[in-house]
């Protein structure tokens, strides 16, 4: 058993890197209007900033064999679970080294070794897939466990609904955690949903649901961590409401008019990574220069990733018709 | 007569038709304060208030299913599908209610409802907001089939849509909301089922609609270069299906491809094929080749999604198959 | 203002028609299966045996003018609302003098003079058009009212959730009645359904949510009038869940084998129409042998419906071609 | 061998592969302790317990998106839809998940996963409850499309379909549960994409599918009386295709009418036709016809039920038009 003193300094150093996730996501989704205006980067482009206390609190309640499946807004999510920007920023390129081979886009990331079980572009269309990968960990008698990541606006689709009371009838273990930034493109959460506050949701299929503070990376690390056992000791799913806030538009072509300047601004003094930086200094777990030069660390990592991505190839053309279908199998045709 | 896009011409022929009838009325997501995410409902709801400029939850079987419920109840609703692509997820309320519910309640039952919906592809958006399901609808009896290229024919038709007592997909291509054109001012109504002859020709006829047709109205530019004249028509919906205005050019060019966007294999150029074959076998010089997207999910990077949609270059290499 | 004599009387006859409408229902039920091995009758055929103090008490919690939309299983439910049972069975039949023109069957009947918008055969898929029948009538601002009947199976489709969240959004005038006959086929509620108690399921909502014992019709009509009430005054949406019990299987083709003898046992000594005789006797609002005359004629009633349907004709063959689409109106081509 | 039953081909089938990997596992309505609206799964429940043959709320999307998840995580499900008009409900799950997630991920994801849904009509089921819908999935990229006639098909189709890596959707005909056929016991594969030529003939070949195979082999027979060979080609799948089979006996009859049981218009029948006409125009004597469905959504009625859904006579006639 270790000493309080050692705990701490591992406490220490994974606070550390929870701080240093969060910054790289931000670095990373800032540095894409850019590439976006440049032509560099096409399609739809759902930035993160302002939600990455999210992302970042789920991933680290994660273990390594734990399985993440999520929306299309989820370039801070691999990241945060471990992918390389370089690879993800190739995939915004269409690059071959992208993390779909260019084949996805910004909205359809993959990673089987992080068990990163995809972006998906359909709201709510993934949540029976969750429960889906939930089902093959209870089948497989294995402890793992499944994070599914959505916004407030897929709450209102049938699948949500499908899909939470699937998960708690076989008892797989799913933790929800909805991403609650308050709309839906244009159309605030109490515009779509006739119950405000979304975690009172899980009531209907008797899992529990909770609210979390989504700007506060441990507040949500906490709470996930505890859904996490619960799900892994056989405890069945839950359902977590994390109230976060994104700090631009829908998507890079949103201007966003239907949010107030007044508003913005509330969010904005509760951006979740210079506040967490201020609790490392004052709580002692880190003095201002470490943060600095994390700060300049992702900063200069992200500059690698479009360096990366800007000199990787595109797909060979012949990929257009690879990927449709499996591999001929042996024995029998299309077998 | 003004030149508008067929963006404009779509808020106007909406504007219009429900000044005009009170019971038309529009629903869906972000239609209303956001004004539509493609911008085409823009002042309605200033001008026509909550009630019939109505904002939804992200649930299009809820949508179409409510917009079905107010029809069978009398009203006019015009239901936009932010894409298409979620069409997919109402299917069975488009299928399996909106569009059955006359016959099997023997002709007592109306649903005089439009389902407006974006869709197309060309702009990276990937394998699952890209898709073109004019062939899906068309194959389902009971739902009008309706695709406009023009501004004139965006509001034209729009019009009659919400006019008809049936039940209309209106199909509109993200690609063309910019595009500019005459457009009259007021009634302009255009009737459902009646292709268009878009270039006269006399050596092929390309059978196409929406975004389709300017592609092949420029492979028709390229083909004249040499002296080969391509006939366009412009089905401008697949149900009703205009066969006379086809048939007639096939009869005189002795030609004919079909340019469609969607997947090739079986998507509409079949039943083209298929009835040319039928009626105009004799009047045929050559097979009736099909231009079609790749039979691939749409692949995000951009080269590869060029080359699975159809451009000119691939239409005239098809007609110098048989010309 | 009546006297309370007379008001009595009225109560009386009222009951005495609640008791006719669901001794007429059951004689029509109990017709059937004779008539289906005959050939008579094709198709699925779903009774309604048991349940017929949920439709009955519903009915006649309506005005007129107000509307019901329902399930396959709805036999009882257009004859509660004062269909001919003659067109019923015709349509039974297949026959062109039924309720639908010989084109609906069992599943699909239809009257829009009594405001009967329909049965539909695809589970869940009708209550979305439920809610949009509200909307109508909110649009209008007319005072009527849509009951809305399904079973419980139907709880756990996507579109009960959209339909429920939409209904509350707009406080549209629906009362949703889930009738509660503890299976879906084979598949019993707690097999099927996360939360026991499907009364529960509209806390998702904020609307309000009650259980009412489905067997007894004065019960459910209570229920049901005060939902009815509440939505139209302005009040917005009710869920009523009717726990009642389908004596029969789900189909005619069902032996139903998954409920024990002694299941159907209990059920049967709770079989609303010879309890509510007793109600009636004891409470002095009839007499025994009115109680016969109307077990007596409702009995002859079916036997002359069933021999309206036999002398009925087929549809003409070129009936095959009409409803598909609305006849060619004035002015352009379908326009 | 021994004379059995679809039902019990494809009973067979799904025993036979759940006992050879133990990654298979069934789930849908009833499919547990009901056995299957068509006890297809009779006896499964009680031999490889509940977590293998999984009974579902009635959630078709549900259904379809867990077993998508299960197989992407490793497992091989295989689902049942109680019938194809529900596949509607989960189209977004079939067309947009199932379908494209291989693709869009560049690869690196896989859905083995069979997807069975009994449909068809003839048993007076009315407008909802009486499609087939192979012309709508074989639409669609990334999915397989496999159709069964015969028992032994049945079986050996099913076994190569759940090994299959692909996504499959095998759809079964309500109204061939019933039907025998000698069947090989154990070990038995049909591979996809493969075509028979179930009665040789020269004059005419019909090429058809499912339970429109019997009503072209009785049309076969009445031709044969007035001395016309028809040549009888079971498809056995639309996707993949197996068009050499076609063609090889086309080239041979030089005419050829597709049958299908679904609407005609848009359904399959116009790609086969498309096909023909540019693989094999110079070889064809005369236009290829189609027989297929009335374009009405499916009426009660027994005789007017009759009349929507193709027959013998209809096929017979349509043949003589051509030979
Ligand atoms: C089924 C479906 N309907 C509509 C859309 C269009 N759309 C894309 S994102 C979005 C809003 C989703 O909001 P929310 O779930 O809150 O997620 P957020 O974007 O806020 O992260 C909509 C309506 C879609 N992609 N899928
Ligand atoms: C979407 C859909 N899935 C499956 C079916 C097949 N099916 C018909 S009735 C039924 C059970 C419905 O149970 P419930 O809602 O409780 O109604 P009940 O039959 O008990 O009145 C099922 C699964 C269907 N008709 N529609
Ligand atoms: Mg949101
Ligand atoms: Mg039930």
């Amino acid at each position: 058993m270790k000493t309080t003193q050692e705990r701490t300094l591992l406490e220490g150093r994974e606070l550390l890197t929870m701080y240093r996730d969060m910054v790289r996501i931000r670095e990373f989704e800032e540095a894409c209007p850019k590439l976006y205006s440049e032509g560099k980067v096409g399609g739809f482009l759902h930035l993160y900033s302002g939600q990455e206390a999210v992302g970042v609190g789920v991933a680290h309640a994660l273990h390594h064999e734990d399985y993440l499946v999520s929306a299309y807004r989820e370039h801070g999510l691999i990241i945060a679970r471990g992918a390389d920007p370089g690879r993800v920023m190739a995939e915004l390129f269409g690059k071959a080294t992208g993390v779909s081979k260019g084949k996805g886009g910004s909205m359809h990331m993959f990673d089987p070794d992080l068990r990163f079980m995809g972006g998906y572009g359909i709201v709510g269309g993934h949540l029976p897939l969750a429960v889906g990968i939930g089902y093959a960990i209870f089948y497989r008698g294995s402890d793992e466990v499944v994070v599914c990541m959505f916004g407030d606006g897929a709450t209102n689709q049938g699948v949500f609904h499908e899909a939470m009371n699937m998960a708690a009838l076989y008892r797989v273990p799913v933790v929800f955690v909805c991403e609650n930034n308050g709309y839906g493109i244009g159309t605030s959460v109490v515009r779509a949903s006739s119950v405000e506050q979304l975690y009172k949701k899980s009531c209907a299929y008797e899992t529990p649901g909770s609210k979390v503070d989504g700007m506060d990376v441990l507040a949500v690390y906490d709470a996930v961590r505890q859904a996490v056992q619960r799900a892994r000791e056989g405890g069945g799913p839950s359902y977590i409401e994390a109230i976060t806030y994104r700090f631009r538009g829908h998507s890079i072509s949103d201007p966003g008019t239907y949010r107030s300047e007044q508003e913005k601004k509330i969010w904005h003094e509760r951006d979740p990574i210079p506040n967490f930086a201020e609790f490392l200094v004052a709580a002692g777990h880190a003095v201002r220069s470490q943060i600095e030069a994390i700060d300049g660390e992702e900063k200069a990592g992200i500059e690698a990733a479009i360096r990366f991505a800007e000199g990787s190839p595109d797909p060979a053309p012949e990929e257009l018709w690879n990927d449709v279908y499996a591999p001929v199998q042996e024995g029998g045709a299309h077998g | 007569m003004a030149e508008i896009t067929c963006r404009e011409a779509l808020n106007q022929a909406l504007r219009e038709e429900m000044e005009r009838d009170p019971a038309v009325f529009l629903l869906g997501e972000d239609v209303g304060l956001y004004e539509g995410s493609f911008k085409v409902s823009r002042g309605l709801l200033a001008k026509f208030g909550e009630k019939r400029v109505l904002d939804t939850p992200i649930a299009e079987a809820g949508i179409v299913g409510l917009a079905c419920g107010a029809a069978l109840a009398g009203l006019r609703p015009v239901a936009e599908l932010m894409t298409v692509n979620f069409a997919v997820v109402a299917m069975d309320q488009i299928m399996n209610h909106v569009a059955v519910v006359r016959y099997m309640f023997g002709g007592q039952a109306s649903v005089p409802l439009t389902i407006r919906a974006p869709g197309g592809g060309g702009h990276q958006l990937g394998a699952q907001h890209s898709h073109s399901l004019e062939a899906l609808f068309a194959h389902c009896p009971g739902l009008r089939v309706v695709v406009p290229s023009v501004p004139a024919d965006a509001k034209g038709l729009l019009k009659s849509a919400i006019r008809s007592d049936d039940p209309v997909l209106f199909l509109e291509h993200e690609g063309l909301y910019g595009v500019k054109g005459e457009v009259p001012e007021g009634e302009h109504l255009v009737p459902l089922g009646v292709a268009e002859v878009k270039r006269p020709g006399r050596d092929v006829t390309l059978v196409t609609l929406s975004r389709m047709v300017y592609v092949c109205l420029e492979a028709a530019e390229l083909l004249a270069r040499d002296g080969i004249e391509a006939e366009v028509v412009d089905l401008r919906g697949l149900n009703p299906l205009d066969m006379a205005t086809v048939l007639t050019s096939v009869r005189k060019t002795r030609r004919a491809v079909t340019v469609e966007e969607s997947w090739l294999s079986f998507g509409w150029g079949g039943e083209l094929v298929a009835r040319l074959m039928e009626e105009a076998f004799d009047d045929l010089d050559a097979p009736v080749l099909r231009v079609g997207g790749a039979d691939v999910p749409m692949p995000y990077n951009k080269q590869l999604e060029q080359a699975a949609i159809p451009d000119a270059a691939r239409v005239v290499a098809r007609v110098r198959e048989i010309v």
